[in-house]
């Protein structure tokens, strides 16, 4: 060896250069379903271990397995991308008063054991959720007063007049009493054989995967095509993209060429499944000047911020806090634009120029000279909005803001924010399925509290006897249309007052093949939300259609 | 005068002779001695592990929230439910630690709170064996290959075998643990289709001792394994060519070469054998290094361990998880470590003095 | 009859191309069968590097470049390693200087044995533990040693081992490479007397590599003189001693003298005889002497070290020992290691503390000296280390290390203290003065690295001079003119010296009274020439029997 | 060397001028020749060369990168192209780009976190080699805690909970995990320097403790220091990447780790775009190697038998 040293140097250059050619290509994934998973079978991503699976099915646990939603049904299944509401174990239910829920329950529906179900299955287990307060976690025994039943129906009574109350009560998911009755602490049971009265039964159960099959004496079998469903413990991105999943509901980056460009008949949807939107601090300045609101709203390219977020694939959100285009019929015709703000800084400086903030060699200072100043506050881990907040940054940065982004833990995000203790922090907004709830939280004054304590809801601490008032006519409107124009002046408040700004929707990141199955929720068909937890799967799996092979 | 003269009195210790004494005293003395610290050490890591949480902001009742929270609002009803649920610490700091103590010894971590009902303890022995399984043997195999291309390397030192390891070594020691995972599960998993890409053993398979199950599971454990093999190779072989090549430079290898022993005899018995002393006790500090390791390659390929629910209790803020896991880390190697003393011990018959 | 071993035109280079240095330079010389041959030179003279080339173990960067290595008419340089490795039995064996490193700390005695057995095969596997046992013997061991480590053996013992080893080889040649070096002087002796025993007994031939002119002339029937590289001279032993040809030889025979004779008279110490110092010319500048002198007193020491182990006795290093060193006055103190002389040197400079009795200076309490109150003793009291290269900070210039006590003690600053720093090098004999003072201890000689170490001890202008085996570490030749810088200091100077060594020929040069001391006890006491030529303690005589003395065997 | 004994001087001592007196070498030539004995080193000489393109890719990186680390608004995901020679990342940004401006983080978290915890471990470890007893029976159990408490879990734990911290976190807590085994070494070091005649020497020579430990026994520790150091910052690189990888750094910089956390967050591997998870780990392969191979050199210095040359 003469020049050892000289030859090493150029063996490692040399396989610098390989790599570097080799990262030059792109290598397209493809598809590839395992074969011996039959056609009448779905493979589906809803569930994930941690990374095994526990056998655990009690559906008010918030562990229970995923598949418990397609064992255990609710009385009402509430779509949140429409709002609409479809009758399920109850046949439907009106109010008589506004303090009186009645529900008609089902006929005919039975237990996967056989035994029939009846409204006192439905009163026991309202009951279930008063004695054990940790599986009430919709908190309707806030709501309710006393459950009664009769042969057909259950009337629940509530403690005050509170109509959106009985959506709310309408999906607790029901157990049946004859067998729960015997259990000694539900509070801990994992109901390793579940008896529901949904679509699916347990099959074969092992820690990485287990399958759930076809119930055939479900109370609407004809409507349900797949006669298995698999759902593995891991569900890689990759894994989705490549082993041919029929159902998965997860963001995937470059979801055209990840997951349409892998073949086996990919599509996808992604409608708006709430708004992401940034609380401004009411309760400090210059966040409680509606000029300097006005400023910040109209500086916002909010188109961008979503793009960056989530990569064009979810649209802008109005400043209404209604999901467009599924909840258009709720919307008020009269806000401009569907409640688009566009970015206009000029008129913004304007805002700012009255609020007494001007721009002075690029930086936007108040009357002293000091620059107008302050942090976004978003949770560590949360990287759509993180690359939001990034965006927004830069777009104030441009008229002379000087933004910082703070990124703690969650759980010291969610106490910054309950507390009130932030600028302008990152939040969720909407996307109940109910209007009166959206609106609720968002702009109670019931919620109020001072900075320093807790808030459960409105944490920009939006304080609006207007607001208040609107929201006790809506607890006693039974009528639709009188609802419907609540909602409007709820809007109006939201568009004009700005306690939030709206930034762009929270996906609903739906990922189906049509190569065994059709009918999946789209664009076109947008009967239901494509996630597949909560109970809306039920929606979406008595809806398919086999895929036939001629 | 012919008898051996002993200087009187002599504060040489390394020139006095022993006495025989008890030898087996002696052993015993020593191992209680690394017994007595190891307990010491255990309880400073179980107490370092009971500070550390404690030091920090955020409770974790709303680490929980802040996850619902996502979705939507959270109402108060919710909350109180969740914190009913996880069952949050009381009392003052004394009354924790004492029934943190109690917890620890009764191996009662209580429960996760992001997988509730589940118990922490229930949790950490179904994912232990797998971590101990996978990193112990994968380390063990990468001690013994590393070592042994390390005494060859030193052995036959300039030479191509001293040149390659080495070289090839120091690089992949340089690799990232998770960026070396990528690309095998990358290139092995997915483009060729060679090994699987998660899991520990087949997706309907159920954890049994039969053969075809400890296939499937070695299987599985295969690009894990190999990752954890490349990163740590280069170390080992690294360390024992350097110190090899130390005591081949020591008297007692060139009295044996004087002495026309066998050249094996001599790089294996004589070298080797005094240069894996001191790299035995890099073996035991370095494991825990390979278990950090673990825990990004665990990740990576979804491989059901100690490492991917570490990953898992992180993101999720599960405190009791998390205190549970690294408490069960640190033990663990602390207790290999006192293996790799008694094992030391073993073969250095100086420590018996 | 042919000779057993013949070496034509040997060379030894270090290293390659121009960087080389020729270790060997074309060595020529035969050893015949049985015969003990010397092989003696000081450091740096090729000795070594001649022994590992002529066992076949030269390594890198050593090289054999030229010349014959013929033993039994086979050339050794030639053979492949694996016929070289087989003559191994039967041909030459070599026990290395430090014979305590050569065990493998890690393998039962026994098993050495084994190894060697083993691997050549020449005794039965039902007689090797016999045998082995056979082999301890020969050295004077019991044979219990052979379940021992090597850590649990003495110095002397693994040394007695390594020489075991080699004779189970049953050597035609047995090269012995400084045996003794290492090794506290009255074991040296009794290892000495085992090999010419075993030589002897056994009739194998030996060479023994030493820088010890005395050790080989005590042993060797023929003894070949070797410096920088070449053999100077080849002769009987006692032509050497009496009829030296070389001047190198007649030069380091100079060096020897027996301190029990009437007049000792080493080079640099010509015509100057302890009882009129005014006679001696001046060798070194003068300065005002001190008049407060204050004496060294020391009442009752004793220094007791706890049990280096749970379950052992404690170490009692000094028993009990009071003396005083009066101004100008030297004192020897002289025992073998672990006699207490070196803890008792700690002790006086405040390094240690005495477990009873007390050390004082003047007024000073040196026993009871807080260690931010050092410089107080030790602007007075300074000391001169052993061993030269581990005295001087590597990475300090000699000027830098002088300054240092300069500043300290005299406050003297800048070119004042640059100017004193010379001075010290003049003082010490190190001229040209500024070329010294800018180089690092790495570019200076044994001998002048420790002129730099006088030099440092002098800087504060102390009254004691406390000098721990100022010599042991160098070479015979470079010996005499420290001693005799040590001695025109007290004289000129009127430092006392407290004079620790373990060598009696340089403490009958040096001192007027000399302690023996043994087992931390006081022995013997008294005026130096008479306690050496009339010693009454059993413990001095054994000393001064350890001596090598080239005149006291009677060379065949 | 003479053979001959060297007379004491008679001499009177000669006037000395004062023109000759030039003041003494700076303590400079000790570090030029640790830099030489490393140089001299094959395999460090390419660490060096490695490191110091690096160094240099970093400090210029304005000049150097095509686009701003952050600049965004290009197609996403794309193919390499002229104009994007490594494609574009899933947020439409150059990948070429973050990975010249990464350079500055990796390089800097490294060369930080490994001088910070240097210099603990320095302090540590000279410290403890002086103090004896009980104290150093505390501190030899406080290093050896830390040296066997696993390093990343330990990380990732005090991350989880310090979170938001940033880079200044990450460097706090690698230091953290990093400094016990350099403290281990120095000591040991320091141990068998302080018993050495030349520091008992300078004691005689009424030398201060603190210049003692400073003057007499650091340099003597170089190369120790400078191993130690390199070594820190390999680990400090790695323990950077691995926490960022884990999402539990600061998201919001442009590091090696943060590409590649951001390429794994946007699967980077299942839109093809492997290069943008390749070239960062690459990147940091050959970061921490130059200092592993730098660190060859460096053993040379305080271990002569490992300095290069064909044994055998």
């Amino acid at each position: 060896m003469k020049h050892p040293t000289r030859r090493r140097l150029g063996a490692l250059v040399a396989a610098i250069m390989l790599t570097t050619g080799l990262a030059a290509c792109s290598i397209q994934i493809e598809s590839a379903p395992d074969p011996s998973i039959p056609k009448d079978t779905m493979l589906v991503a809803a569930d994930n271990g941690s990374p095994l699976f526990e056998r655990n099915f009690n559906p008010y646990m918030t562990n229970k397995r995923t598949a418990a939603f397609y064992m255990y049904e609710p009385l009402v299944v509430l779509d949140n991308v429409t709002g609409e509401e479809h009758p399920w174990l109850a046949t439907g239910y009106e109010l008589p008063d506004p303090s009186t829920v009645v529900f008609t329950i089902r006929d005919g529906v039975t237990w996967s054991d056989g035994k029939p179900f009846t409204p006192k299955d439905v009163a026991f287990s309202f009951d279930l959720l008063k004695k054990y307060p940790t599986f009430d976690l919709q908190g309707i025994w806030s709501y309710i007063d006393t459950v009664e039943t009769s042969d057909t129906t259950v009337t629940v009574h509530l403690k005050a007049p509170d109509v959106p109350a009985a959506q709310l009560i309408a999906t607790t998911l029901i157990v049946p009493e004859h067998i729960w009755k015997d259990v000694p602490d539900p509070s801990t049971f994992r109901n390793p054989d579940p008896v529901g009265t949904g679509p699916y039964t347990l099959g074969n159960f092992a820690a990485q995967q287990y399958t759930i099959d076809k119930n055939p004496t479900y109370w609407q079998a004809d409507k349900v095509a797949a006669e298995h469903i698999i759902l593995p413990a891991t569900n890689t991105q990759l894994d989705v993209a490549t082993k041919g999943y029929d159902w998965a509901y997860s963001f995937i980056s470059d979801v055209d060429g990840a997951w349409v460009g892998a073949g086996n008949k990919n599509t996808y949807w992604f409608p708006p499944g709430g708004t992401v939107a940034l609380f401004p601090n009411l309760t400090k300045a210059p966040f409680n000047d509606l000029n300097v609101r006005q400023g910040l709203s109209l500086a916002l390219d909010r188109k961008a911020v979503g793009d960056s977020a989530a990569e064009g694939y979810m649209d802008v959100a109005g400043q209404t806090n209604i999901l467009l285009p599924y909840q258009q019929n709720l919307l008020d015709p009269s806000i401009p634009d569907s409640g688009l703000v566009a970015q206009n800084q000029q008129k913004a400086l304007e805002y700012f120029a009255q609020a007494g903030y001007t721009q002075q060699g690029g930086k936007l200072v108040d009357a002293s000279g000091t620059q107008l100043s302050f942090t976004i506050t978003t949770a560590n881990g949360y990287n759509d909005w993180l690359k939001g907040v990034q965006e927004v940054q830069k777009q104030w940065g441009a008229i002379g803001i000087d933004v910082k982004v703070a990124s703690p833990q969650p759980a010291a995000y969610q106490l910054a924010l309950r507390n009130g203790e932030y600028d302008l922090a990152m939040g969720g907004t909407g996307g109940t399925g109910s209007i009166f709830r959206d609106f609720n939280g968002l702009l109670s004054s019931d919620y109020l509290k001072p900075v320093g304590e807790e808030a459960v809801f409105n944490f920009e601490r939006y304080d609006n006897p207007e607001a208040d008032d609107l929201l006790t006519q809506y607890k006693l409107a039974i009528d639709p249309e009188k609802q419907k124009q609540l909602g409007y002046q709820l809007q109006n408040i939201v568009y004009n007052d700005l306690p939030v700004f709206s930034l762009y929707y929270g996906g609903s990141w739906g990922l189906v093949s049509n190569a065994k199955f059709t009918g999946w929720p789209s664009e076109a068909d947008p009967y239901a939300s494509p996630k597949t937890y909560d109970s809306t799967p039920l929606l979406v799996l008595t809806h398919l259609k086999k895929v036939n092979d001629d | 005068m012919t008898s051996v003269t002993i200087a009187p009195g002599s504060a040489d210790v390394s020139a006095a002779p022993r006495t025989s004494g008890s030898g087996g005293g002696r052993a015993w003395g020593y191992v209680a001695r690394k017994a007595g610290l190891l307990l010491l050490t255990l309880w400073a890591a179980i107490t370092l592990n009971f500070i550390l949480p404690r030091l920090m902001p955020g409770s974790p009742a709303d680490a929980a929230l802040a996850k619902l929270a996502q979705n939507g609002p959270v109402s108060d009803a919710t909350k109180a439910a969740i914190e009913a649920q996880l069952g949050v610490p009381t009392g003052n700091i004394l009354e924790q630690y004492v029934a943190y103590l109690h917890q620890v010894i009764t191996l009662d971590f209580g429960v996760s709170y992001t997988f509730y009902p589940q118990s922490v303890s229930e949790l950490v022995s179904t994912a232990l064996p797998y971590t101990l399984v996978l990193v112990g043997v994968v380390t063990i195999i990468a001690f013994v290959l590393g070592t042994l291309l390390g005494v060859l390397a030193a052995w036959k030192r300039g030479t191509w075998l001293d040149t390659l390891p080495t070289l090839a070594g120091s690089f992949a020691s340089a690799f990232p643990y998770f960026w070396t995972a990528l690309l095998l599960l990358f290139f092995a998993g997915y483009v060729g289709r060679l090994f699987p890409t998660s899991g520990a053993y087949g997706p309907t398979a159920s954890p049994q001792f039969t053969i075809g199950f400890l296939g499937d599971a070695i299987y599985h454990a295969a690009l894990p394994a190999l990752t954890i093999l490349i990163t740590s190779l280069g170390g080992w072989i690294l360390g024992m060519r350097n110190t090899m090549i130390s005591t081949i430079g020591d008297d007692y290898v060139t009295f044996a070469e004087a002495n026309g022993l066998k050249p094996r005899t001599v790089a294996l018995r004589y070298a080797a054998r005094n240069a894996i002393l001191p790299n035995l006790t890099s073996f035991g500090l370095a494991l825990g290094g390979v278990v950090g390791g673990s825990i990004l390659v665990e990740r990576v390929f979804g491989y059901p361990g100690i490492g991917y629910l570490l990953f898992n209790a992180v993101t999720n803020q599960d405190y009791p998880l998390m205190q549970a896991l690294f408490l069960m880390i640190t033990v663990s190697v602390l207790i290999a470590n006192f293996l790799v003393d008694i094992l030391y011990g073993v073969l250095d018959p100086r420590t018996r003095r | 009859m042919t000779a057993l071993l013949e070496i034509t035109d040997l060379s030894v280079d270090y290293g390659e191309g121009a960087d080389s240095t020729h270790a060997v330079n074309h060595v020529s010389f035969t050893l015949e069968h049985g015969e003990f041959v010397g092989l003696v030179g000081e450091s740096g003279s090729g000795k070594s590097t001649l022994g590992f080339a002529v066992t076949g173990l030269s390594k890198p960067p050593a090289r054999v470049v030229g010349g014959r290595i013929l033993l039994d008419g086979v050339d050794i340089a030639s053979l492949s390693s694996d016929d070289l490795r087989e003559q191994r039995h039967g041909g030459i064996a070599m026990v290395l200087q430090s014979g305590m490193n050569a065990l493998n700390p890690v393998r039962s005695i026994r098993n050495h044995f084994v190894d060697i057995f083993r691997a050549h095969g020449h005794i039965d596997r039902a007689d090797w533990g016999t045998r082995a046992a056979e082999l301890v013997a020969k050295v004077e061991l019991p044979s219990s040693v052979l379940d021992r480590f090597p850590g649990e053996l003495s110095g002397g013992m693994r040394q007695r081992v390594s020489i075991a080893l080699a004779l189970s080889l049953e050597p035609k040649l047995m090269v012995f490479d400084e045996p003794t070096t290492a090794l506290d002087v009255l074991v040296q002796h009794a290892v000495m007397d085992t090999i010419i025993e075993l030589q002897k007994r056994e009739n194998f031939t030996a060479l023994l590599i030493s820088h010890d002119l005395g050790i080989v002339l005590e042993s060797a029937q023929r003894v070949l003189v070797m410096h920088e590289g070449e053999i100077v001279e080849d002769a009987p032993s006692r032509q050497i001693l009496e009829n030296p040809g070389d001047d190198y030889t007649k030069m380091l025979l100079s060096h020897y003298a027996d301190p029990r004779a009437e007049v000792v008279k080493l080079p640099g110490f010509e015509g100057r005889t302890r009882r009129a110092p005014a006679a001696a010319p001046p060798t070194v500048s003068s300065r005002t002497r001190r008049q407060d002198q204050k004496a060294i007193v020391v009442e009752h020491v004793s220094k007791v070290y706890p049990a280096p182990r749970r379950g052992e006795p404690q170490v009692t290093a000094v028993d009990d020992v009071s003396f005083t060193l009066e101004p100008g006055q030297s004192l020897a103190l002289v025992g073998a290691s672990g006699s207490g002389k070196s803890t008792l040197a700690k002790l006086i400079t405040a390094v240690e503390k005495p477990s009873a009795g007390s050390v004082r200076f003047g007024d000073l309490d040196v026993g009871s000296l807080r260690r931010g109150r050092f410089r107080q003793l030790h602007r007075d009291v300074q000391m001169v280390f052993q061993d030269p290269y581990a005295a001087l900070n590597p990475l300090h210039t000699v000027e830098y290390t002088l300054t240092r006590p300069v500043v300290n003690f005299t406050g003297l600053k800048g070119l004042d203290a640059r100017r004193r720093v010379l001075e010290l090098l003049d003082t010490v004999g190190l001229s040209p003065v500024e070329e010294f003072a800018a180089k690092l201890p790495h570019q200076l000689s044994g001998g002048q690295r420790q002129r730099v170490v006088i030099a440092r001890a002098l800087a504060s202008n102390p009254q004691v001079i406390i000098a721990d085996e100022p010599v042991s570490m160098l070479d015979v030749s470079l010996r005499a003119g420290v001693l005799a810088l040590l001695e025109d200091l007290r004289q000129q100077w009127g430092v006392s010296l407290l004079y620790i060594t373990h060598d009696l020929l340089s403490a009958r040069v040096v001192t007027d009274n000399i302690m023996v001391l043994n087992g931390g006890r006081v022995v013997e006491r008294g005026n130096t020439a008479e306690v050496l030529r009339n010693p009454s303690d059993e413990y001095t005589i054994r000393l001064l029997d350890a001596i090598p003395n080239p005149g006291r065997r009677d060379v065949a | 060397m003479s053979t001959q004994s060297i007379p004491p001087s008679t001499r009177a001592v000669r006037a000395i001028e004062e023109a000759s007196i030039a003041p003494a070498p700076s303590p400079l030539k000790v570090v030029l020749r640790v830099a030489s004995t490393v140089w001299s080193n094959g395999k460090a000489r390419i660490g060096i060369i490695i490191l110091g393109l690096m160094i240099l890719i970093a400090v210029f990186a304005p000049l150097l990168a095509p686009y701003g680390a952050r600049q965004n608004g290009f197609d996403r995901s794309a193919d390499a192209s002229a104009a994007h020679w490594l494609g574009t990342t899933a947020a439409g940004e150059d990948v070429l780009s973050q990975l010249i401006w990464g350079a500055q983080i990796s390089i800097f978290v490294g060369l930080i976190a490994g001088l910070l915890s240097t210099v603990i471990a320095v302090l540590v470890g000279l410290s403890w080699g002086y103090v004896r007893g009980f104290g150093a029976d505390v501190i030899n159990f406080i290093v050896n805690l830390f040296l066997v408490i696993p390093g990343l879990p330990l990380m990732i734990v005090i991350a989880a909970y310090l979170s938001g911290g940033g880079i200044g976190m990450i460097i706090v807590v690698v230091v953290i995990t990093g400094w016990a085994w350099g403290a281990r070494v120095l000591r040991s070091q320091t141990q068998s320097l302080r018993s050495r005649d030349f520091v008992t020497a300078a004691v005689f020579s009424g030398e201060r403790p603190f210049r003692i430990v400073f003057r007499e026994i650091l340099p003597n520790m170089t190369s120790l220091i400078v191993g130690n150091f390199f070594g820190a910052a390999t680990a400090a690189i790695l323990a950077e990447a691995g926490l960022e990888y884990l999402g539990l750094g600061d998201t919001t910089v442009v590091s090696w780790g943060t590409m590649l956390f951001w390429a794994q967050n946007s699967n980077a591997l299942l839109t093809g775009q492997w290069a943008l998870l390749f070239a960062p780990g690459l990147c940091i392969a050959l970061l921490a190697t130059s200092l592993t191979l730098i660190n060859f050199g460096v053993d040379g210095i305080s271990n002569p038998r490992l300095r290069e040359g064909k044994q055998r």
